[in-house]
């Protein structure tokens, strides 16, 4: 419990974090700060490239087994699977509509890159290793969740709009076309590979997290000034329940893989933490009269300050906890 | 100076939704048209702006078609099909175009 | 194609006033308008580009807005309240919308 | 509201060409002009798009001016002459202006 | 004045300078060189969050006394006095009219961050050590003078427009917001926080100020192009005068204050520079019939190079000489 | 043979190369990957300060001789003169018009600094030194080939248009004063100067350079798609062809000079590399009624990506070979 508490307290006067409470404050005073849309995906492209190039090399160095098919199989299970629990959920805890439970359930089946890679470096600053192959699974899982809720929106008498541009858009979104090329050139070129490139993808990688967590809280501020009114109680409470729930599915499926601390860790932090880039823009297409609003406050407004701040330390507590790591 | 009647469309429309629209408007024959950034914006489902934003979520483009008047109504009929179920606005202006050759 | 007179108000305006038009333009009912970046323009006062620009001081934006003809006069006194002082260029153009029931 | 009557030109051209085209539109005598950045667009020559672009080859922005009728001519002769041989598209649109004293 | 000469000498070649002088070079000779804006605007979001940081976490090694908040205080005092001061001298200097007097004014009292942080940059080269919270002066010198110069309008039977809106966009404007919150996150974290992102804040740092500096010369030089003809010989003079009377009044302050010699020579750079983002956005505002090419042109195209190339040695000269540092 | 081999699979399977082969496959299977057009400017103006910026430091530290000039001359010849050797292939192996042959044959006589630069780059891994002012000569050979195809054109019949406003822009073109300023700057500031701002422009190098090259795919692939239909068999035999004349011309280039191995290997990498930067735009001012489609996708569709994986190692290898270096 105190080393909970520590890690927490640790964290939460992180350079990261503070930056992220930082662009929090500053949209919700209104302040003008901004950082100019180029930028921000300058920087979301450099974290893909890097983390999966990283995860790439480390595969290399370490090898593979059965493990890394195994863990992607049940990566795409979680994703399919919590969308149906967190619409069950909703439906419950909240007075959100079909269309709408099923939009903001696929956003917790998907996963969060950003909140994965802080992961990382909570562990790293814990000293604590993880497999490689991780970015991989959270490639894995950043799809299928959209389809459960199209499934879930038919089953309800509604009709989402898939075709196949969309599944083209979603398989091959930039986001996952990044992280799964470049883990494959981090493999493919091992630590000879990295040790070119270190200096850029290894020293500097905090400190870009640093602004790219500043954006996101100045991005997150502006979403709940819009949408504060629409997330009512129960959708607060589910906020913080679901990723709850999203981490003990992957504490599960970590322990059950033999995975190590790190990796459990991190398939609980991929289970609970939400979309907040690939899903909206499909919910989107797919679902246009479902509100845009909810989903992206629920996400980068409730889900990932709480995975960010409490949930992170918690995951990686209780994964050492478990797998004895 | 030789100048020829002609419609000068503008469609508001989602990010997400432009490679569908555009698609659709080759369809119809739409020989040319010009996609502008637009950076933030304000409408019934609220506002939005795209600074600082990594997801093409919430975001909106603007095309803009010069065409002869009389293939005004397949266009309008293509671009509706696409931007019926979604957020947008079109707008339809006379206006006068030089070069017909080009449109 | 069912098509509905309206009007295109076209506000060409410093970037620094771009909040206060939008707040006058909101309350004086505006439902809704789209803001164009814009790159370089020329004037009176001499000319200008963003590029390279850290300062907001220099620099313009486009808001556009599609409205019906009867609301033009309000959206009018709004947009002059706050440009008059300022530099800046309206123009309104009589255009065709689509689906009223959106603006 | 005192309105004016006016033009609205819309010259969409290549970027390399924006230079010598306000250099003719300033020599024809015109007092402003904004100008948009585009971000793709389509037409006989094919697609393009400004997307991870450094060359200015190719790319178009968009010139828009408003003007008094009775300039029209002037600037369209200015336009054209730069125009003529290279990609681009002009289109006018009747307008109204506020303050006519600022163009 | 030996040391002087070769303290200017080295600055002049440094690449700082030469960077900058190559942007004006390159616009001065109509080159269609240039940095897109989203660029500049990273650059300097940067170069504010890492020279805030590394404020605060010099703060929370030193500790502070009683001095932080009387250097904040004189400060305030120096942005509000100094306009009334550049007032005076340009009615006498030039043919201003009181409006566009009291705007040009408002950008000597205020700073330039740029300016600072080649201060700082000339210093460690020079290995001069400064008080940490200096970036908390800069901060706070930021607004005063904008005040200072709407009471010399309206004292001039003129009105500026100052509204609530107006107020919270000067105090709570990106800047300023990005400074302190900086200087916050690394006081708050100190050398440990500091440790986990060196590689991104202090390494690169100079390579970054060098292309920024480059940029500034470009927009420099178009201004130049564009208000040449509207800079007359007292308001250049002016450009000159005014620098060494801000700083004048920096040494003073910092000698009174008991500062380094190193925190003497920044205020004194405070003192002597003239803001070219701040101030230029709320005169639009707050005096809109004040002419924008004068301000511009007199703060970027002539204090900021005079205090780059020559200002900057003599003030660290002139500090070193006064504080025995 | 056996090293030409080890040198070129190495090559391929580098950081670099991979970057640039999955940005071609993202775009080619229509991924909506994209990087933003300030990103991907920003990187370019990074990597020709940089580059610029090394070789001028180079300079300075091994001082210069009759050579630099020397080389300046041949490299001028060598821009002027391969379009001539390009237009003659292209009118006798493909059925392009003249203009189309003029505007193609331009591109081919002037460079690809980002092929130098990743020339540089093989080099270096390689432990081959070359001399500094190789980059000076790179922006020597960016505008004569214009002024050939333009010869060659007007000798057709036709009639390029050519003012003095075109003139500027040819001579004053940003890359040219990017990297010939930063040139100057290294070689006054020299190894003191660097040290001040390495970690910004000498570790991270070849990391900006893997996401510039990936962009590079992105672009080279959405031209591929779009200009495909337009280049045929004889078009693509001319896109390999020519690098290898263009290469020979460099080798005896660098051979009668006496540079060493790795001037000489840089030498031929000017030669066969194919402008996509400064020439297209110029084209598009100067004639207009040549078809870009056909000159972009020939320079960055099929002529650069050889260079890139082929070419520079075989370059490489024969320069070693030649000079005994
Ligand atoms: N009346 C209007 N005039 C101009 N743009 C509009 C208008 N209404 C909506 N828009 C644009 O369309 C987007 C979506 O509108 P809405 O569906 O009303 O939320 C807005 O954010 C604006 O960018
Ligand atoms: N006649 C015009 N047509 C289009 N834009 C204009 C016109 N006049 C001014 N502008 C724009 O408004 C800005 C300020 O104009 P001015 O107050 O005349 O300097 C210019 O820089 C242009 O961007
Ligand atoms: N009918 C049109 N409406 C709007 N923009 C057009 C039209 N035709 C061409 N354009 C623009 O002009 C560019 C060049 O057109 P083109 O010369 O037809 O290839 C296109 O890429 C578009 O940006
Ligand atoms: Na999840
Ligand atoms: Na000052
Ligand atoms: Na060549």
């Amino acid at each position: 419990m105190d080393q909970i508490l520590s890690l927490a307290a640790e964290n939460l006067l992180s350079p990261i974090i503070l930056s992220f409470a930082l662009g929090l404050f500053a949209s919700l005073s209104r302040s003008e700060l901004s950082i100019p849309e180029a930028i921000a995906k300058g920087m979301s492209i450099y974290l893909l490239f890097a983390i999966g190039f990283k995860g790439g090399v480390s595969v290399a160095s370490h090898g593979v087994d059965g493990t890394l098919v195994l863990s992607l199989l049940v990566g795409v299970i979680l994703s399919a699977g919590l969308p149906l629990i967190g619409f069950a959920l909703l439906r419950v805890m909240t007075d959100l509509d079909p269309l709408n439970a099923a939009a903001v359930a696929a956003h917790y089946g998907s996963i969060s890159i950003v909140t994965f890679v802080a992961g990382t470096s909570v562990l790293q600053s814990a000293g604590v290793d993880y497999e490689g192959y991780m970015v991989a699974v959270a490639a894995a899982m950043e799809a299928p969740a959209i389809l459960a809720a199209l499934w879930l929106v038919a089953r309800s008498g509604g009709a989402g709009k898939m075709d196949a541009e969309l599944w083209r858009e979603i398989l091959l979104n930039g986001s996952i076309v990044l992280l799964v090329g470049s883990f494959a050139i981090g493999w493919i070129t091992g630590e000879k590979g990295l040790a070119e490139i270190d200096a850029f993808i290894v020293a500097p990688f905090k400190g870009v997290l640093c602004l790219f967590l500043l954006d996101m809280g100045l991005v997150a501020g502006r979403g709940l000034r819009g949408g504060a009114g629409l997330i009512r109680p129960g959708l607060v409470a589910f906020g913080v329940l679901m990723p709850l729930i999203g981490a003990a599915a992957g504490l599960s499926a970590g322990v059950l893989l033999g995975l190590s601390a790190g990796g459990t860790a991190l398939f609980m932090v991929l289970g609970a933490s939400a979309s907040y880039i690939a899903v909206p823009a499909a919910m989107r297409v797919a679902l246009p009269k479902a509100n845009p609003s909810i989903y992206l406050t629920m996400s980068l407004g409730v889900t990932f300050p709480f995975n960010l701040t409490l949930g992170i330390p918690l995951y990686v507590a209780a994964a050492r906890a478990f797998t004895g790591g | 100076m030789q100048t020829h009647e002609a419609k000068r469309v503008e469609i508001t429309i989602e990010a997400m939704m432009q490679t569908r629209l555009t698609t659709a408007l080759e369809r119809a024959g739409v020989t040319g048209y010009t996609i502008l950034p637009v950076f933030s914006g304000s409408g019934r489902s609220g506002n939005w702006t795209r600074s600082g934003q990594v997801s093409r979520a919430s975001g909106m483009v603007q095309v803009i078609c010069i065409i002869r008047p009389d293939r005004l109504d397949t266009l309008l009929d293509a671009a509706l099909g696409v931007v019926e179920s979604h957020i947008g606005v079109i707008s339809i202006t006379d206006c006068q175009a030089l070069q017909a050759e080009r449109f």
